[in-house]
């Protein structure tokens, strides 16, 4: 089976690339890093209603496209280009996946509101020192109340609804909760992230009003983070994209000892094997988000391959294009570290390539 | 014949024909003379010269049928077809007429005469000479690289004619028959011990004044068909086994005539690391409990995982109506690169092993001769460097490097 | 005077002037001021100017007196030894007279103009202009990558004078008056938060004509005398700490002066990748026990240990007599690959938690300052591939890459 | 402390690499690979005797110079440099550690007749499976008489006299054997090896008459590795060197497009990189050779770094070398590829760089 995008897909992508064109541009982005919650709530809305990405996977009944995860990561991987700061990735995305993955009575309107746009939710599952195996999770919910602390939630200042993944005192069984954001007993601390377009905090409960979703074991655990990476990779290798094109694009015009530093070998091979494994990270890419929609034996598998080869190369195409733009690419004033930042945060967030290899070998049962 | 072609059309006229001729104990040149007379052999050709002008795009469809039937095709191993594709194009009715039969048949093997000790990836730096003389040209100089020329009738020259103009307008395209004094064919050995390619010397060697190919001076245009031909049928290996659905002598016939030409070949699979045997290997020298070997491991598969993928995006981007381009210099540059990673990934699990070769070594010297070829994968068919070159300018649209050799090619430095 | 030094009579010499004249609890400038008079401050330079003309091979015995005494000597931090020593080779005595007395004490602070926005690599392609009117140069253009520039009083400033001539041929070398109203300083941030160098604007500055260095159209020169020095201040960094064994007033103001221009450096030992902490990231963190990271943390501390035995290595052939050359490419290539490999590594030690900056971050933000600084060191100071260039060409002796900007300036394709 | 040659020290090397050149050249080297022995008797002798090489480091005593590891490591490197194919490093070094580190009645004899070159040596110890463990070994010796099979013996046809690794059947304990290789029950097998200069074999013993030269102790035999591994590595780092020079020398001389292929960024940067890399390796090889003669706690440490960084480089630089060369480069009449098999066949001898990487950490304490 050969993989392409069709005519509906290619065009998706269009037009979600020129509305970040347009509305997103990175001047615009870097404006919103000293903005209370890091992102443009009217832009965000646009993409969410006029655009009608709220929840692309999501089901129509609950106000979704109905389409597939391709369609969802052709989304992120232009947002990833854009280097987007708005909560997509966290409310559109992997918080529709915790509530779709859920059958408590309750999560379709949660879901509908979500997709709808009428409340921005947030993931909490992972807790203090990085901890995200599910057995390691401490925050516990006992009839309705929840307790504990978890960390690097994504976008935190600006959600209404938090998914909260925790122990049942009573059953001693994992579960996803729904707590609203403004309940009593919640505290928020911002954390400093070296990826100055995604906010992360810490957030503690303290006894807070919690409303069970439904459980959680572990092989639902590790489809919902198989759905987390491969979205996050897809989101990745846009920027690596953006990192390769940026790079291409200075040394055509730059100029050195009368001629482009792009006509000197040393960049011309440079860009070139970066396209090479550009391509090849796509493909992983690709293919991962298309297991995603199908009961495939090797999603894991699938989304360990494309993490790690987003990973290595978003990383090394910023770094790259850094090099690339020489000096001014060390500066500030340069876009091209707020893109290294987000690459380096990725790059680890939910394993880093290394990890995803050793995953990779075991899923595949060596 | 102006016909109006349609799937089910093409597929009901082959089906009937071969019904009505094929023979799996007919004599292959006998069946491959019917075959050729009937069009359906290359049937995208035009019906003046063996075809039936078939659009390209239902050729599958013909394929298809014949591996219904298990009908054996017109003669495709070596370079034949290129040397066909190439006269079709530039050559003169008299050549056409010459030479495309026989190579359909497969009762004449070809080679290819282009590169030279002194050009390498520096294709048009030919110094092979050609020089008119008493009604015949007269040919001297050195070829390399040329597989099966000691198995070849004729061969496609590309030689210098012209010294006072640029290198890429100097060079004329020539038919040479192999089989003559002048032309003396040594073979090659490569430091895995295989000898897949030979030597070509031409001392004095003839051409009739009839076997040019294309003007004077255009041989670089015509060679850039034969190569665009040659990378097409590089990119169309994969695939297409015959499906051998009855016993008969010609299929012995005709794997007799395969062996022959796909014998340099042998080496290949190894040249290219032999990620299939990774996994298996790693388990049997219980290197896959080492985590330094897991990590190569692990990255080798994926690597190979995501070129499967690459090229089968590319094929669909084809299927959609993009034309290839240079994208062939990516896949080529992953599998050299695959290759590179499969030789760190079976040392590894070789461990002190892998000192060993021939039937004391591993896999009874498999290991050996993958650690012995790989090494040529990222030079053969256009360095890594090239192919970074290739896929800097025309994907990426970079700058080219400035050129220092654009002068009459007397003048040019030159080895 | 022509004095015949030997170790000893140095030693001798330099501990009786000491213990005649240092004083721990004298003010900076006073004591500075003393020293040089003596000679004891530059003792390679001439006696004519502030030295005693010692063989520079005995310059070590004096700073090792002085370092026993725990003696201050001249103002050594920022640029200004460059400075002094390119007027040293190349002022007039004017210019010696007017600065390089204040150099050395301290009381004037230099920086360096010679990169551009639009000559970076190309260090030769400036574009600043200076030209002659009305009884002095008028200066136009904008410089980069000025350390310490919002401090100094004067400037190195290479700007071009003639643009009819061949690139390195067309500029001149000036001392510029930094605190005058057509120079604009302003700081330049770093993606890593600092702010350690300037851009300098200048708008119709002015320089008098007696401050332009050696002869119009020989700027290039000059500018190779002043990297030259730089280039062996840099490979002299290490070792060198003065041995403060007393108390004593001075060495509050001397510490002030110091940190006022070593401020822009603070994040350096980031840049490098700080392989100093890499074991023990690895054990706080429990990352030891991933083989994977033990293997890249392997890999590191052996290219590190390798780096230094070969600088070492370097380093003694000098003392054998070999010329320093263009060795200090392969160590500045080294330390650039061992600081990206030292990213790699923290990124592995620190895992998730690496996403973390400032207080919230591991180490107090430390690691994060590290993965945000460590893209630098390919760049600063002339990029990897300007390294491997000049290690191909001089170290070993590759044919330079052809020149394309040999013609008149003005001709000549620029940004 | 810096290090540096003295030029006693450079002038060995002036003096070997002179030697080498005249009497080894390649075409000379590539003729042995079909003889018998796989070396030219007469150029070993004069090794050993005219240049007074036979024992660089044993002690004057038995006839040895009484020099450093650091000498003798200068002449392995000059041999790696010229792919020198006799049975120096197997009978000369190797041996030579072994012998001075047993104190066996005879073993004084054996030394002098080594040193003297009267008798040619090798060392017997890794067994089928390519088990180097000294607690793995099956070898077993019982009152005189040796029985087992060694395997990976360099230059096993043309010794003299058999060092083997054997366990006593009596003490129980490990110690160290001497065989004269013409006695009964010996049974030679020539191995296939991709390394066509260096001979390797399988030697089979039936109850053979052997002679006790000591006891070998696990802390004893890993400073035996050490020196082993530290002599290779300079052999290597020589070799590695050679490779550079070939690929400059080739890439300053073919011109295409106009030009040499020198001159192009791809391959200048190339030799660049790899002069970096020779550089370092060289170092540790270097500081290694220097530790083996001090009583320097971290012998094994620096054994390790050198042979991790040889092991890398040398491959590294030969499979450069073929690709600087091109297409000729592959073929079986240029030399690179004999250099090329000598660095695969090296890599893995006696463990491989990842092995040596975690050996570092091991003997680091991490």
């Amino acid at each position: 089976m050969e993989f392409a995008f069709t005519d509906e897909q290619n065009q998706l992508r269009e037009t979600v690339a020129q509305f970040l064109e347009s509305r997103c541009p990175i001047a615009e982005t870097r404006n919103q890093i000293r903005s209370t919650n890091g992102h443009d709530q009217d832009v965000w809305r646009s993409l969410v209603r006029d655009l009608g990405l709220g929840g692309i996977h999501a089901p129509v009944e609950q106000g979704g496209a109905g389409l597939s995860y391709v369609e969802t990561c052709i989304v992120l991987e232009e947002m990833g280009r854009a280097l987007y700061s708005g909560p997509f990735l966290s409310s559109n995305v992997l918080s529709v996946n915790a509530l779709m993955c859920c059958e408590g009575a309750n999560t379709a309107t949660f879901l509908t509101d979500v997709v709808s746009g009428d409340s921005k939710a947030t993931l909490a599952f992972i807790e203090r020192n990085a901890k995200w195996n599910l057995q390691e999770f401490e925050c516990s919910a006992n009839n309705g109340s929840l307790s504990g602390e978890k960390t690097f939630v994504f976008d935190g200042p600006s959600a209404d609804l938090l998914i909260i993944a925790a122990r049942s005192n009573i059953s001693d069984r994992y579960g996803l909760y729904a707590v609203e954001a403004n309940s009593a007993g919640i505290d928020y601390v911002a954390l400093d992230s070296i990826d100055l377009t995604r906010r992360l905090s810490t957030i503690r409960f303290d006894s807070v009003k919690a409303i069970e979703l439904g459980a959680i074991d572990e092989s639902k655990y590790q489809a919902f983070l198989d759905l987390a990476v491969v979205a996050l990779a897809n989101e990745m290798i846009g920027g690596a994209q953006r990192m390769l094109d940026s790079a291409v694009e200075y040394a055509s015009t730059r100029v050195q000892f009368g001629r482009t530093i792009g006509s000197l070998q040393a960049i011309k091979h440079k860009c070139a094997e970066l396209l090479l494994d550009v391509e090849l990270a796509k493909s992983a890419c690709y293919r991962a988000a298309e297991a995603m929609d199908h009961e495939d034996l090797n999603r894991s598998q699938l989304a360990s391959i494309a993490k790690a080869m987003a990973s290595d190369v978003f990383v090394r195409a910023a770094l790259d294009c850094i090099q690339v733009h020489g000096g001014i690419g060390f500066t500030w004033e340069n876009d091209t570290h707020l893109w290294y930042r987000r690459a380096k945060s990725s790059e680890v967030y939910l394993g880093d390539s290394s990890f995803h290899r050793e995953r990779y070998l075991q899923e595949l049962g060596v | 014949m102006n016909v109006d072609w349609s799937e089910s059309k093409v597929r009901q006229d082959v089906r009937e024909w071969l019904r009505a001729n094929w023979n799996p104990n007919a004599k292959l040149i006998d069946w491959r003379n019917t075959l050729v007379d009937s069009g359906w052999g290359m049937p995208a050709w035009p019906s003046r010269w063996f075809g039936v002008d078939l659009p390209p795009g239902l050729v599958p469809v013909v394929l298809e049928e014949f591996n219904r039937f298990g009908a054996v095709g017109v003669a495709r191993t070596g370079i034949r077809l290129l040397a066909a594709e190439t006269l079709l194009a530039h050559g003169t009715d008299e050549q056409r007429e010459r030479f495309l039969r026989r190579i359909l048949t497969g009762e004449e093997i070809w080679c290819q005469l282009f590169s030279e000790p002194g050009s390498g990836s520096d294709l048009a730096g030919v110094t092979t000479r050609a020089e008119q003389q008493g009604g015949v040209w007269i040919v001297n100089g050195q070829k390399v690289w040329t597989t099966s020329a000691h198995h070849a009738d004729f061969g496609l020259l590309l030689a210098r004619t012209n010294w006072d103009v640029p290198k890429h307008q100097g060079m004329t395209y020539f038919v040479i028959d192999m089989r003559q004094g002048g032309v003396d064919v040594q073979p090659l050995r490569q430091m895995n011990g295989y000898a897949s390619f030979n030597q070509v010397f031409f001392t004095n060697a003839t051409i009739p004044l009839n076997m040019r190919v294309d003007d004077e001076g255009n041989g670089w245009r015509v060679a850039m068909t034969t190569l665009m031909y040659e990378r097409r049928a590089a990119n169309a290996l994969t695939g297409q086994g015959l499906n051998r659905r009855s016993d008969g002598s010609i299929y012995e016939e005709e794997a007799k005539e395969s062996a022959l030409l796909t014998e340099p070949y042998t080496w290949y699979p190894q040249r290219a690391g032999r990620v299939d045997l990774a996994v298996d290997r790693a388990l049997a020298t219980k290197s896959i409990e080492d985590h330094a070997t897991r990590q190569e491991l692990s990255r080798l598969l994926m690597m190979s995982k995501c070129a499967e993928w690459t090229a089968s995006r590319a094929r669909a981007a084809q299927q959609q109506g993009q034309s290839q381009g240079p994208e062939g210099s990516l896949g080529k540059l992953a599998n050299s690169q695959i290759a590179k990673q499969a030789l760190k990934v079976h040392t590894m699990t070789s461990g002190m092993e892998s000192m060993l070769a021939g039937e004391d070594g591993p896999l009874d010297g498999l290991i050996a001769e993958i650690l012995l070829s790989v090494p040529a994968i990222s030079i053969a068919g256009g360095t890594d460097e090239i192919q970074k070159n290739i896929i800097a300018e025309r994907v990426l649209g970079m700058e080219k490097e400035p050129r220092l050799d654009s002068g009459p090619f007397r003048d040019v430095r030159r080895n």
